[in-house]
């Protein structure tokens, strides 16, 4: 399969384009004016998505962990790389953004009306900020992508949003700016340890891996790691954000928000903490506790869910409890659990989604969101009726569609070692039909008794262009997920092996060989070295030869270092000699 | 689907076996088809249902402040029979058919091979994750075979009485769709090969049931009846998952035979593994069987098109809890706290169902009682371990309650259309305003009262057979325990409680004077042929579906000399290869069942016995309700004291669970939205918010604006500074 | 004679200092300012004297940026006056937000 | 006889500055800073930095003074002189305030003749040496045009921006 598309040589290019092909429309779509911004827009974003299908090509599933890889030094001085690297897990964050980019493009054409050109312009921002988090192999180059997507976010809400749009907005910028500032702090600290224990400076995961700490230490960076991402998901206390940025947020905005913004921070556990920090995530009490919230934040979220009167709302309380099955599913640090967790970041991408298009779809005809203004629907707009009940079920999980695969693998992880958290668990599933069916049946059942909604107009070509895919998805997925569960597998058994069995397994390897190959890069002085030292040549002193021992940390830097100490006086004295002559 | 490859172990086995030489056909055809009529029938639903959309659109933009009744009212005009409307009749039933004949086929050729191992059908990797692999895998044995036959059997009739019930509906193509939908996932249940993939058609019946009982969604009670019946079919649900988890991190599989291979092996007898699994799994079944405490969905489901409700929850569905007793036979032989539970719970439900069908007036509720009362029966029956009985009368009962409920049917739509025809606002399902259809529907009363002596329990109809075998089985179960005659001498009162309500219904439907009005009486006609020959059919099957399998002695006594019963205990041997396990596990540890009842007697006797009493009790209410003068409805009205009053409010229960379940989750959940979101959690967020911008005001009284402030200001940070240097 | 110089410059830094301080009228803060600055130069000029030329030319530099402000100092303070009709700094508060 | 004149351009300077602090009206001040100026000036030949001298003069009391002379005029200041004082706390504060900037600069100064930093440097003798051999305008213009020519290009461009700037901001009305 693969051999057919060798000649196009994905490999070197594609997680490149990924990037910053949404960056490189920001122009065109400036220039295209306010009516063609959006057709545009959605051109762009449809392209990015058949390229990304080059990704799915790309990557080898019996090949090693981390594919497509690439560095080219940014700040040398600092050890920033900008590392690119993608494993199953992130392979199919970045096809799950590309796949919803142009839905939700698409689907705000009616609900966008002003400032479009900006609007589409801050979409493919967003896309590059996300594509960048998923597939960046740097620390520091994963953070700027992070707070990269908080800006096009943050107005996202406050420029196109409802009419507390501003307080949504604040709310969201400041609870996720908070989180990841200690983040910061937590990652400045791990890259000084790894610093010392390296010999060298690098921001690179692959040679922070593994960075020796006390517990201590490990508890507290946890903590500052684990409350970035915890508000991103969000976990249980922290998710007051969640429900106004949504309800807030345009339709697009919602989408993106649940469907892929939310991953970010399920994502950020998987790649940075569970393997930076094994001991502090195995540790019997952090357990205790990350599935205890995960436990609250399903059953919890989905009672207030139950009574919402938004239907908005309503969906993003969900969002809540789906991902509390995530952190359960992340937290039982078993292969199937973290499957399980996978599984419905992806079916609740696309299940959440859709729900967010279709109340969307309600707002553009009805601009209310109030359950009670609805009611009988099914009559007057048959397949929309047929697509929320659909995607109701995918939402809630019963089987056949995706949500239950992720679900079941989720709680089975779960009950191998915490029994009675998955029965907690399980009582969701009751409290999933709960919230669901009212607001399905208060929508599309009952008597259709509100004239607005008589000759309300059913869904239109474009629309069902929008649901269609996802609908699809929902029950392919839930049917045979084979393909992605075995794509998975590689990178969950490597997180599992190096957090249970003592940092083994595929990612000890991946940390090897990336070891190996930076040691050569730095003794032959190939690639930027060699360059660097073009650069310098015949600058006297002649530059000390880097070795990653004796000097310490500047070790591999110290191919740029000036030699400063002597500076000062020579440049002095060169200035009165040159008076003297 | 890709070919079919026999793959795990047992038909590896299956084959290995000499003589098992069963190869199915196209197993896997059986289950594409009600599926294929699923997808056929949607589009054509969404077609209709957009073009009804359409027109209902239009009709409010010509009268913008119409009354939402008067443009409901447009499907009872019928609307012309278009395309959409033609095409379900063919597809909906057709699809049944061959279904039907190709399980028919499947059938003869299992009774053709000897087969000892499930052959258990591959499709393709469903869940293939670290140390679980779920294949979607389809398994067919005995027990699956007599499942697949009674759903796509009974299904295709219902199916066929539906075209003549529902053809007026605009929703016609939309209902065959979810009863396509509904047969598939059905089949699934049956067929599936491991828990997981039974689970997918557990909860897809669940859900089709909700669609269905929620058919007519325009009306509030019919839309909560669905819901009601999702949301305690989830509560069940739930205990199915956690029984397939620990079963998983017991076994490491979720392969009916590679669980039950292993089960006796590493399972302790009656150890608390084992039992809590089965207590799940009970907690499983009664939610989709409609058990104590489960129940309360099941006669609001009657909400639903009476087809559906014969097909779904009287034949098939609601016997999926059954079915997974009969299936984990091996785990409840392990368990015998499990099993008692079982029976248990049978008999309570049975008995309390019974009390309360005594007084319904509402034909279909009755109706719905009856069945979980029989189903009550059944539970009974796989809870002391006579599966063989227990799914015995899961089949008698799939016959003689779907020709009931189809009857009832019948009856309603004629009561329908009377009542409509000159716009009379009765309920047309209340048996107080019906009386004497005997005569205008001479062979809806032979079927009916047909079903009604199967039901009954009267020799020689199916009823009979399969209800007074699972009664002998738990009076003969009393070596076990005393619990078990406790359960037989409940069992014994609910058969004759249901020979009495069974029979009021009848009286109260089809005997005695008219009650619907002089007006109204002359519309009363009997069914088209399309819902009085699959009436037939089942009476048919009503009459000789209990032959299939006799006692040895009854057969070997005078009756059998006739000739009538040919087949001495068929079922029995035929589920044997089931149920082998099972039964020496029982065998071994409680030792065999006595063959006498707990108060003497042999079979013979007690079929006697039974029939007599049965009998009797007709005569008896009979009697009593003929000799009654019914009051309509509106005279009547609800009993206002006493038992009778208890009975008709079904003892409250579901004020009950309202009271202590439904309204405190809600207020908990108001409580944690209004107190600790809002409150608790946003307070503290926009708490600290309100302290940074305190201090962000304090630190503003500085900003005078003042030249000379900043100046100074200036001036005495380089100060400090100086200082800082120098000093 | 440097250290007196740089005594000297010190004091007219602070005596410029205290002008800033205690004037209001726009123009002569400005002038203090002048004072300040060309306290600074002279230090420089000073210790040019000993350590080379480079004193002098942070003295052009300086110059030429005091031109600078001046001129855009002047401008700005006319554009205030017209609008206030008043250079007394406690009139006009334009430095809060 | 050096060390007299720079006395007594040094009574001046301080003299001067005091007065442009306290001059009642701007006119008055801006005098007092003429007088500085050409003090300062003067200082600045004893020490060798004839250049600088004369752009003090030409520049500093030539051109900048004026224009303040010309915004004073123009805009008719100085006549409510009281308004133009910081009276009571303020003045003791700003006075102490100076005062301890003036004691610490002081205090700094002491001995920093004798230095050890000035052995690195040239010293008086270096610099006659290159006033001698290039010139007084010569040892400025060689490093500004040499090693300080960026610098000097970008005070061009400054002061460009400030005439600019100047305009715009003063102009009636763009």
């Amino acid at each position: 399969m693969t051999g057919l598309f060798d000649g196009l040589v994905f490999e070197s290019w594609i997680l490149h384009a990924l990037i910053w092909l949404p960056l490189a429309g920001i122009p065109v779509v400036l220039l295209a004016g306010e009516e063609r911004a959006k057709e545009v827009a959605f051109g762009w974003t449809l392209g990015l998505f058949v390229v990304s299908l080059g990704l799915w090509l790309a990557f080898d599933p019996a090949g090693p962990l981390f594919q497509l890889q690439s560095s080219v030094p940014w700040v040398e001085m600092w050890g920033v790389n900008y590392a690119l690297g993608i494993d199953g897990i992130s392979l199919f964050m970045i096809l799950l953004t590309t796949f919803t980019m142009p839905i939700a493009i698409l689907g705000s054409f009616r609900y966008i009306r002003e400032r479009q050109r900006e609007f589409y312009a801050l979409m493919l921002l967003l896309q590059t900020g996300i594509v960048g988090v998923f597939a960046s192999m740097d620390l520091f180059l994963f953070y700027v992508f992070f707070e990269l997507t908080l800006v096009p976010m943050y107005f996202i809400v406050g420029v196109w949003g409802g009419e507390r749009r501003i307080y949504a907005a604040v709310k969201f910028f400041l609870y996720t700016a908070l989180g990841s500032l200690l983040m910061l702090v937590g990652i400045l600290y791990l890259y000084w340890q790894a610093n010392l224990a390296n010999g060298f400076a690098s921001f690179h995961v692959l040679d922070l891996l593994g960075t020796p700490l006390s517990l201590t230490e490990q508890l507290w960076l946890f903590a500052a790691f684990a409350l970035a991402f915890a508000i991103k998901v969000p976990i249980f206390p922290l998710h007051t954000w969640l429900p106004d940025a949504h309800v807030e947020a345009p339709t697009p905005g919602s989408v993106v928000l649940a469907a892929v913004l939310l991953k970010m921070g399920t994502y950020g556990f998987l790649r940075f903490v569970l393997p930076f920090f094994p001991e502090a995530s195995a540790h019997p009490t952090v357990v205790m506790v990350m599935l205890t919230l995960g436990v609250i934040g399903i059953i919890y979220a989905a009672l207030v869910a139950a009574v919402q009167p938004d239907a908005k709302k309503l969906v993003a309380y969900t969002s809540v409890a789906h991902m509390g099955f995530v952190v359960l599913g992340i937290f039982a640090l078993n292969v199937n659990g973290l499957q399980g967790g996978l599984v419905v970041m992806i079916s609740h991408g696309i299940s959440t989604g859709a729900l967010f298009l279709i109340l969307g779809m309600l707002y553009e005809r009805r601009h209310t969101r109030r359950i009670e203004d609805f009611g009988g629907l099914a009559r007057v707009a048959p397949l929309l009726a047929t697509a929320l009940v659909l995607t109701a079920m995918a939402s809630i999980g019963v089987p056949g569609t995706s949500g239950f695969v992720g679900e079941f693998l989720a709680l089975v992880g779960t009950f191998e070692k915490y029994p009675v958290m998955a029965f907690l668990a399980a009582l969701g599933v009751i409290f999933a039909a709960f919230y669901m069916l009212p607001m399905v049946q208060r929508v599309l059942f009952n008597k259709l008794d509100r004239k607005e909604n008589r000759t309300m107009p059913d869904l239109s070509g474009r629309e069902i262009a929008v649901l269609s895919p996802l609908l699809l998805l929902m029950v392919v997925l839930g049917v045979y997920p084979a393909p992605v569960l075995e794509r998975l597998e590689p990178g969950v058994r490597a997180i599992v092996e190096w957090v249970e069995e003592g940092q083994t397994g595929a990612l000890r390897s991946a940390r090897e060989a990336h070891a190996q190959e930076a040691e050569l890069a730095t003794e032959e002085l190939d690639g930027p070295g060699q360059a660097l030292l073009d650069r310098f040549e015949g600058v006297e002193p002649p530059l000390p030869q880097p070795t990653r021992t004796e000097e310490g940390e500047l070790g591999r830097s110290a191919l740029v270092a000036f030699p400063q100490t002597p500076a000062a006086p020579t440049e002095i004295f060169t200035v009165t000699s040159g008076d003297q002559d | 689907m890709t070919e079919p490859a026999r793959t795990t172990t047992e038909a590896l086995a299956a084959t290995a076996q000499a003589g098992s030489g069963f190869d199915p056909v196209l197993p896997g055809i059986i289950l594409l088809l009600p599926l294929l009529g699923f997808l056929l029938n949607g589009i054509l639903a969404l077609v209709a249902g957009s073009r009804s959309a359409t027109a209902l659109r239009l009709a409010a933009l010509a009268e913008p402040d119409s009354e939402e009744e008067r443009v409901d009212h447009q499907h009872e005009v019928g609307a012309p029979k278009r395309a959409t409307h033609t095409l379900p009749t063919w597809i909906g039933p057709g699809v049944m058919l061959l279904a039907f004949l190709l399980t028919a086929a499947n059938f003869l050729r299992m009774l053709g091979a000897d087969l000892h191992d499930a052959v258990v059908i591959s499709y393709w990797s469903w869940m293939p994750t670290g140390a679980l692999s779920v294949d979607a895998a389809i398994q067919l044995d005995q027990l699956s075979m007599i499942m697949m036959m009674v759903i796509t059997g009974v299904g295709f009739l219902i199916h066929v009485f539906s075209v003549g019930y529902m053809k007026e509906d605009p929703g016609y193509p939309r209902y065959f769709a979810y009863l396509n939908l509904f047969v598939f996932f059905m089949l699934v249940l049956v067929t599936g090969a491991n828990f997981p993939v039974m689970f997918v058609g557990w909860e897809g019946v669940g859900l089709c049931s909700y669609l269905l009982i929620g058919f007519w969604f325009q009306d509030r009670e019919k839309a909560d009846a669905g819901k009601k019946a999702f949301i305690v079919n989830r509560i069940g649900d739930v205990g199915l998952l956690m029984a397939m988890f620990i079963l998983f991190s017991t076994f490491g599989t979720l392969n009916y035979g590679e669980i039950f291979a292993a089960a006796p092996t590493t399972l302790v007898y009656g150890g608390g593994v084992v039992t809590a699994i089965t207590l799940f799994l009970l907690l499983g079944a009664a939610g989709k069987s409609a058990q104590i405490p489960l129940y309360v969905w099941l006669p609001d489901a009657m909400a639903g098109p009476t087809p559906v409700s014969a097909l779904i929850h009287a034949a098939t569905m609601v016997t999926a809890g059954v079915y997974l007793v009969a299936r984990a036979s091996v785990l409840f032989a392990l368990a015998p706290v499990g099993a008692a539970a079982v029976a248990t719970i049978g008999a309570l439900t049975a008995l309390f169902a019974a009390t309360i069908a005594l007084k319904q007036y509402d034909i279909k509720k009755v109706l719905a009682y009856s069945t979980v009362s029989q189903l009550g029966f059944m539970f009974m029956g796989v809870g002391v371990g006579a599966y063989a009985a227990g799914v015995f009368h899961l089949m008698t009962h799939a016959f003689f309650k779907a020709l009931l409920f189809l009857g009832a049917g019948a009856v309603i739509h004629s009561m329908h259309h009377a009542l409509h025809a000159t716009h009379k606002d009765w309920d047309a399902q209340d048996m107080r305003n019906m009386g004497g259809l005997r005569r205008p529907m001479k062979w809806t009363w032979i079927f009916m009262w047909i079903a009604t002596l199967a039901i009954a329990g009267i020799w020689p109809f199916a009823g009979f057979f399969s209800k007074d075998e699972i009664i002998w089985y738990v009076g003969t179960s009393a070596p076990f325990g005393p619990l078990y005659a406790v359960l037989w001498g409940m069992a014994v009162v609910t058969a004759l409680l249901t020979a009495f309500y069974m029979t009021r219904m009848m009286i109260l439907t089809f005997h005695g004077p008219n009650r619907t009005g002089e007006a109204e009486r002359k519309h009363l006609h009997e069914a088209p042929l399309t819902m009085t020959i699959p009436l037939g059919v089942l009476a048919i099957l009503s009459i000789f579906g209990g032959w299939i399998n006799v006692p040895e002695s009854v057969r070997n006594s005078f009756f059998g000399g006739f000739g009538l019963l040919p087949m001495s205990e068929w079922l029995h041997d035929w589920l044997l290869p089931v149920t082998a396990a099972a039964d020496a596990i029982r065998l071994e540890q409680m030792g065999a069942y006595a063959y006498q009842s707990p108060i003497g007697g042999s079979h013979v006797t007690w079929g006697f016995i039974a029939t007599g009493l049965a009998l009797a009790v007709v005569i008896v209410a009979s009697r009593l309700f003929l000799s009654r003068d019914v009051k309509t409805a509106l005279e009547e009205g609800e009993p206002t004291s006493g038992i009778g009053k208890l009975l008709y409010n079904k003892w409250y229960v579901d004020e009950f669970y309202d009271r202590i379940i439904v309204q405190p989750v809600i207020g908990i959940s108001r409580f944690s939205w209004r107190v600790v979101d809002r409150v608790l959690i946003d307070g503290t967020v926009n708490a600290v918010g309100a302290v940074s911008r305190g201090a962000g005001w304090f630190g503003s009284l500085f900003q005078t604006g003042q030249l000379n402030t900043y100046a100074f200001i200036l001036a005495l940070g380089a100060l400090a500074l100086l200082g800082v240097l120098i000093l | 004679m440097l250290v007196e110089a740089l005594v000297l410059s010190a004091i007219l830094f602070v005596i410029g200092t205290a002008g800033v301080l205690i004037r209001r009228n726009a123009i002569i803060m400005f002038l203090c300012i002048e004072l300040m600055l060309n306290a600074v130069n002279l230090s420089f000029v000073a210790l040019s004297r000993y350590l080379g030329i480079e004193g002098q030319l942070y003295v052009f530099f300086v110059m030429t940026v005091a031109a600078a402000e001046a001129a855009v100092g002047l401008a700005i303070i006319i554009a205030i006056f017209r609008h206030y009709e008043t250079v007394n700094v406690d009139n006009f508060n334009l430095l809060k937000w | 006889m050096v060390d007299l004149l720079f006395y007594v351009f040094a009574a001046v300077v301080l003299g001067g500055g005091i007065g442009v602090v306290l001059a009642r009206s701007p006119v008055g001040s801006l005098l007092f800073m003429l007088a500085t100026l050409f003090a300062m000036a003067g200082i600045f030949v004893l020490f060798e930095a004839h250049f600088l001298a004369a752009i003090q003069v030409m520049v500093y009391a030539g051109a900048i003074m004026v224009l303040f002379l010309f915004v004073i005029m123009l805009l008719n200041l100085g006549h409510d002189f009281r308004k133009d004082f910081t009276y009571g706390a303020g003045m003791i504060a700003a006075f102490a305030l100076a005062g301890l900037l003036a004691g610490l600069l002081a205090r700094q100064l002491r001995g920093t003749g004798d230095h050890p930093l000035y052995a690195f440097f040239p010293g008086p003798e270096g610099m006659d040496a290159l006033l001698a051999e290039q010139g007084a305008v010569g040892a400025i213009a060689h490093p500004l045009f040499t090693d300080y020519v960026v610098a000097f290009e970008l005070t061009g461009i400054l002061l460009l921006m400030a005439l600019v700037g100047a305009i715009a901001i003063a102009k009636q009305r763009v």
